[in-house]
């Protein structure tokens, strides 16, 4: 070893970057979230070619590269893909943990929306089962105007129905779309 | 070191929006779309004969850290090859570079390559000294405009090159602008005016130096046999280089003497059999982040010898009637959206090979040269020409 | 910002990355001796004996580690250097820098490279290529770069 | 392929959780010059460099400025891939089959230690939808770990065996920090992360570099004894929102697989491909991509672990290294990936060196949940 390492200690520098960033949503994400602002409510944009439904909406088809401008409402129900109870803190999560991230298929969409899941069991959460969209009372338009979604109560008699709805399968319908819920 | 490829690549399609300060009705994924259209158009080509994507910008500039992963819907590259290739000012000459390589190494016949940037959604200045040693340059760096005024200082002080000289720059690349319907800044400047606009650190001022832009560029690279096919003048690639350098601004000479293009284009010139790049180029893309740049680059480019930059543009051999025009597009002075921007350079190079420059076509375009800047005083250079 | 009525939206992030730098063993020596002996080190190249400031773990054109240190003085030249002028962010405070300053390249005698520093004169209109300089020091030093307060001119 | 890339010589630095005396170019320089002098070359044998690292993670625009020098580019050519590590060999690679370059150094280096990995991980999200419900990268590899699970009937016990078995095959190797003897129980009773994954299906932060020498055919012959051909490589983006593919599907693997293996002339991987180092970030992905590669019907990649099929004496060895579970930086790992692989072809594997292999495939993904795949084929020597 060299002799000037001898006892040297490691220096480390700490720096925090800090740069404001302002990003412009377009007129199809702004449209998204102008309707859940002002309406409540949620669309999807239709694929003229594929005919898949997908929310969040975008402006062109990732699949067959399409223009997409077909709006079509979407449920605030859907159904939950999956999900996960995160345990671990980051400074970068819109909620205190232990909090839920799930996957919904709102009916009506082909894709599924990424969000929270709140005011639910943990035991009773499970793939397949119904939630709905709880929207902030204040609303400012980006994706925590939906707080998040929670559990669909339903009575035993309707349960069987709404746990497994029925996935149309689109003419035509892209990759993923086919495929059981 | 590096030699011609073994498959002959040409560039057959460019695409570029119109490139403005701001471009708040799209996101960067729809303005990434634009660009991509576009060069589709240029092409009459569908996604589905693309083979593959290479995309790039600067990463910290927008906060985007996966570009080729968000990209995806509006890229097209959806099921297909992608890769994500970024270098700093070069990345746009990087992934043009890129281009030429999936393309030359046989397993791609067709690949579109996207340089991007939308300075508008975050702090230039701020990303840029993102990209200072945090230990040694961060507390002192003021993004890219303080680096080139302390070598430019240098730069005149050593060779007596004056505000006047590098002003001229300011006033023929705006002008030509205002025949490039893509540019972003369009003026029809004085020396005086140059002169006179407000300093922002000694001897760059504010017409000196390039503006933010927000805009993207694609181009589509083709084999031999499918080139032929696409395009009837389509702009082959004779020749690329990449120079690196060491990492700190004080190891160079910066503005005073680019070392790194005087070594690529040293390499492209031998590799192309350029003997005299003033006579034996049509037109010159290069990438000049300020006036005193393109000065010097003029130099390290041996379209004259060190010191003769200021002499070269006060013979007017570079204006669009000169001996070789450079920067017909109106350079990065009119434009510069940094990850699109070095690709730019060759798209604009490859449209004058392919004769689609409209009202700023060259007459009779036989060979072009691009460069890239940026990095650590980094250089890339493509030499194109209408003939395999 | 959300305006009602405007059907173009933005999304506002204000980004905070923090980060842990290794200085790693070459720049960790250079801080110490800089805080504790005020002395302004650089580090030879066995082969080429080119001495760099900043050091660093080898030297770029003989590929080899570098490994002799050599005391470098607190004099030099200014071989170029620039008054920022303009407001900025700076991403390291959040805040816009306070402006103007001068920045520049100090030629130490011995260094084959420039060490990029603050520069300043009794005025900065005052600063000219070729001065000589001299390094001011913190007098309570913390073992980084701004233990140099700056370069001043020597004569004007 | 008509031409062949040969990969002639690997180094690699120890893995370790915080290495803190190291700065980049430190890193570099070690890995740089030691492949170098281990297979007696000079920098003036490389032909150019490419560099493997992510702005993100290194907390500079422009990474590869940081290690230009160390990496010997000063004047020389120089590119970087910001992907994970096998998209850069590949990029060498195809920059070898140009023509227009005999040989490559490629250096991959990433500190984890030094940012702070949620907030990185989240700005791999996009700022109009995603990163603002404040995702990082293990909450959505849960949400695909518990849809593949739901889907496929795969056990949290299943996992588990996969970080029992890499994290013991780690053991053997030199370089990871995190290599083990632990049980199932161990595993399934770890600190709970996001559900189902716990701290034991789970990479640990790392900090380390991997350098590796590349040539063409008659350079890569001259300068090794035992060269390995890269003999089928590719990749594929899937779709980017989470919910816009079927997180328990992975069509970009499944297609970058096909590719690779119609370029190596592969019909049957399970038969043909002698051992498996894939990016096992969670312990879930060894199983899934494993399905998505063809090596077992979807579904059975739980069977395939359970029955030791992809142990070290297995059928089909798969992360004799220890993977990226017992230590391995992102971006690196897949380098490593395609090093370990290389390794085991070069008969240089040492204590955990399998027998008998003449060809071994090397998987690397990044973005969400996998989006971006690519597959390496390498063979033996001729």
């Amino acid at each position: 070893m060299d002799q000037w390492l001898e006892g040297l200690e490691p220096i480390v520098e700490h720096q925090d970057l800090k740069v404001p960033y302002r990003y412009s949503m377009g007129a199809t994400t702004s449209k998204f979230f102008i309707e859940i602002r002002d309406q409540k409510k949620i669309l999807g944009i239709r694929c003229p070619k594929c005919k898949v439904v997908f929310v969040p909406p975008r402006s062109t088809c990732g699949r067959c590269f399409s223009p997409l401008d077909k709006w079509v409402k979407v449920s605030d129900q859907g159904t939950l893909q999956t999900y996960t109870i995160v345990h671990y803190p980051t400074p970068v999560q819109p909620a205190p943990t232990p909090l839920i991230y799930g996957v919904i298929k709102l009916d009506g969409a082909d894709t599924g929306l990424a969000h929270l899941i709140n005011e639910a069991d943990y035991e009773k959460l499970r793939v397949g089962m119904r939630v709905r969209a709880v929207f902030k009372e204040e609303r400012v338009g980006n994706m925590l105007d939906i707080l998040y979604f929670k559990p669909v109560e339903i009575s035993k008699g309707q349960r069987k129905k709404s746990t497994r709805p029925k996935v149309k399968v689109k003419k035509g319908g892209a990759r993923g779309v086919k495929r059981k819920a | 070191m590096a030699r011609r490829s073994k498959r002959n690549v040409a560039i057959v399609a460019t695409g570029q929006t119109d490139h403005r300060s701001k471009r708040p009705d799209v996101n960067i994924v729809e303005m990434i779309n634009e660009a991509v259209r576009r060069c589709l158009d240029d092409a009459h080509m569908t996604m589905e004969d693309i083979d593959g994507v290479v995309i790039g910008n600067m990463e910290h500039f927008e906060g985007v850290f996966f570009t080729e992963m968000w990209s995806v819907d509006g890229a097209g590259s959806f099921l297909k090859h992608g890769m994500k290739i970024t270098t700093g000012g070069t990345t746009g000459s990087s992934l043009a570079l890129a281009g030429y390589y999936h393309v030359a190494s046989g397993l791609f016949d067709t690949v579109m390559t996207i340089g991007w940037e939308k300075q508008s959604e975050g702090e230039t200045t701020a990303g840029l000294i993102f990209q200072a040693d945090p230990l040694w340059e961060r507390a002192t760096m003021s993004g890219a405009i303080g680096s080139f005024a302390a070598s430019a200082s240098a730069y005149m002080h050593k060779y007596g090159i004056t505000e006047e000289q590098a002003a001229k720059v300011a006033v023929k690349n705006r002008k030509n602008a205002l025949n490039n319907p893509h540019a972003h800044l369009k003026l029809d400047l004085t020396v005086e005016q140059v002169l006179k606009s407000k300093m922002l650190a000694y001897p760059i001022k504010m017409l000196d130096m390039c503006p933010t832009s927000d805009g993207a560029c694609a181009m589509i690279f083709a084999s031999e046999e499918r080139a032929k096919k696409i395009c009837p003048n389509p702009a082959w690639v004779i020749a690329g280089v990449t120079r690196h350098d060491q990492p700190f601004g004080g190891d160079l000479e910066m503005v005073v003497n680019l070392r790194t293009l005087r070594s690529a284009t040293e390499e492209a010139y031998k590799i192309a059999g350029i003997k005299d790049p003033l006579r034996d180029f049509d037109v010159a893309e290069l990438y000049e982040p300020c006036t005193f740049a393109e000065l010097s680059w003029y130099e390290a480019a041996g379209f004259c010898g060190p010191g003769e930059g200021g002499k070269l543009m006060d013979s007017g051999a570079t204006y669009m009637d000169g001996e070789l025009p450079v920067n017909p597009s109106g350079g990065v002075l009119s434009t510069n959206c940094i990850g699109a921007t070095a690709m730019i350079r060759v798209a604009e190079a490859a449209i004058q090979v392919m004769g689609k420059g409209g009202k700023r076509q060259v007459p009779n375009v036989n060979r072009a040269m691009a460069t890239g800047f940026g990095g650590s005083w980094w250089s890339d250079v493509m030499i194109l020409s209408k003939t395999p | 910002m959300s305006e009602k009525g405007g059907s173009l939206l933005l999304a506002e992030f204000n980004a905070n990355f923090p980060y842990e730098y290794s200085a790693g063993r070459y720049a960790s020596y250079f801080f110490k001796r800089l805080k504790e002996e005020k002395k302004i080190m650089g580090i030879r190249c066995p082969e080429c004996q080119r001495v760099f400031v900043p050091p660093r773990p080898a030297c770029g054109y003989c590929f080899v580690r570098n490994s002799e240190w050599v005391d470098l003085g607190d004099e030099g030249t200014l071989w170029g250097y620039t008054v920022v002028q303009f407001p900025f962010l700076d991403p390291l405070t959040g805040v816009e820098r306070p402006i103007p300053y001068g920045y520049g390249f100090i030629e130490l005698k011995g260094a084959a490279t420039r060490l990029q520093h603050f520069v300043t004169a009794s005025d900065l209109n005052k600063l000219r290529i070729g001065m000589r300089m001299k390094a001011v020091f913190r007098e309570e030093r913390k073992g980084n770069l701004t233990d140099i307060l700056y370069f001043k001119a020597m004569e004007e | 392929m008509a031409d062949r890339v040969g990969i002639v010589g690997i180094y690699q630095t120890k893995y370790e959780p915080r290495k803190i005396f190291e700065s980049y170019p430190e890193m570099a320089f070690e890995v740089s010059s030691k492949v170098l002098e281990e297979n007696g070359l000079a920098l003036e044998d490389m032909d150019q460099i490419i560099t493997n690292s992510q702005d993100f993670w290194d907390g500079r625009t422009i990474s590869n400025r940081t290690v230009s020098e160390a990496c010997g580019s000063v004047l020389r050519s120089e590119s970087k891939v910001a992907m994970d590590g096998t998209f850069a060999v590949f990029y060498a690679a195809m920059r070898i089959l140009s023509g227009c370059y005999d040989s490559c150094l490629l250096v991959s280096h990433c500190k984890m230690s030094e940012g702070s990995a949620h907030v990185i991980n989240n700005a791999m999200f996009d700022p109009l939808y995603q990163r603002i419900l404040g995702f990082d990268e293990l909450s959505t590899c849960a949400l695909q770990a518990k849809r593949y699970m739901h889907k496929y009937g795969i056990t949290e016990e299943q996992c588990a065996r996969v970080s029992v078995k890499n994290l013991q095959n780690g053991k053997r190797n030199p370089y990871p920090h995190r290599a083990m003897e632990v049980t199932v129980g161990q595993v399934m009773s770890s600190r709970m992360l996001a559900n189902p994954i716990k701290e034991l299906d789970a990479y640990p932060i790392t900090d380390g570099a991997c350098a590796m020498i590349l040539a063409v055919e008659d350079k890569a012959r001259k300068w090794a004894r035992n060269p390995v051909w890269i003999a089928g490589i590719a990749s594929r983006l899937d779709s980017f929102y989470l919910g816009d593919r079927d997180l328990a599907e992975v069509a970009s693997l499944k297609a970058a697989a096909k590719k690779a293996y119609q370029m190596a002339g592969i019909t049957n991987p399970r038969k043909e491909i002698d051992l498996v180092e894939l990016s096992d970030y969670y312990s879930y992905q060894e199983l899934l991509w494993l399905e998505g590669m063809g090596f077992c019907k979807r579904g059975e990649g739980g069977k395939m672990v359970e029955k030791g099929v992809t142990a070290m004496d297995g059928e089909l060895p798969v992360n004799p290294s220890g993977g990226i579970l017992s230590g391995n930086p992102v971006t690196v790992a897949g380098a490593v990936r395609v090093a370990e692989a290389a390794l085991q072809l070069m008969a240089q594997a040492g204590k955990r060196q399998v027998d008998g292999v003449k060809r071994a495939l090397a998987q690397g993904h990044c973005g969400p949940c996998g989006q971006g795949q690519c597959v390496v084929i390498l063979e033996k020597g001729v």
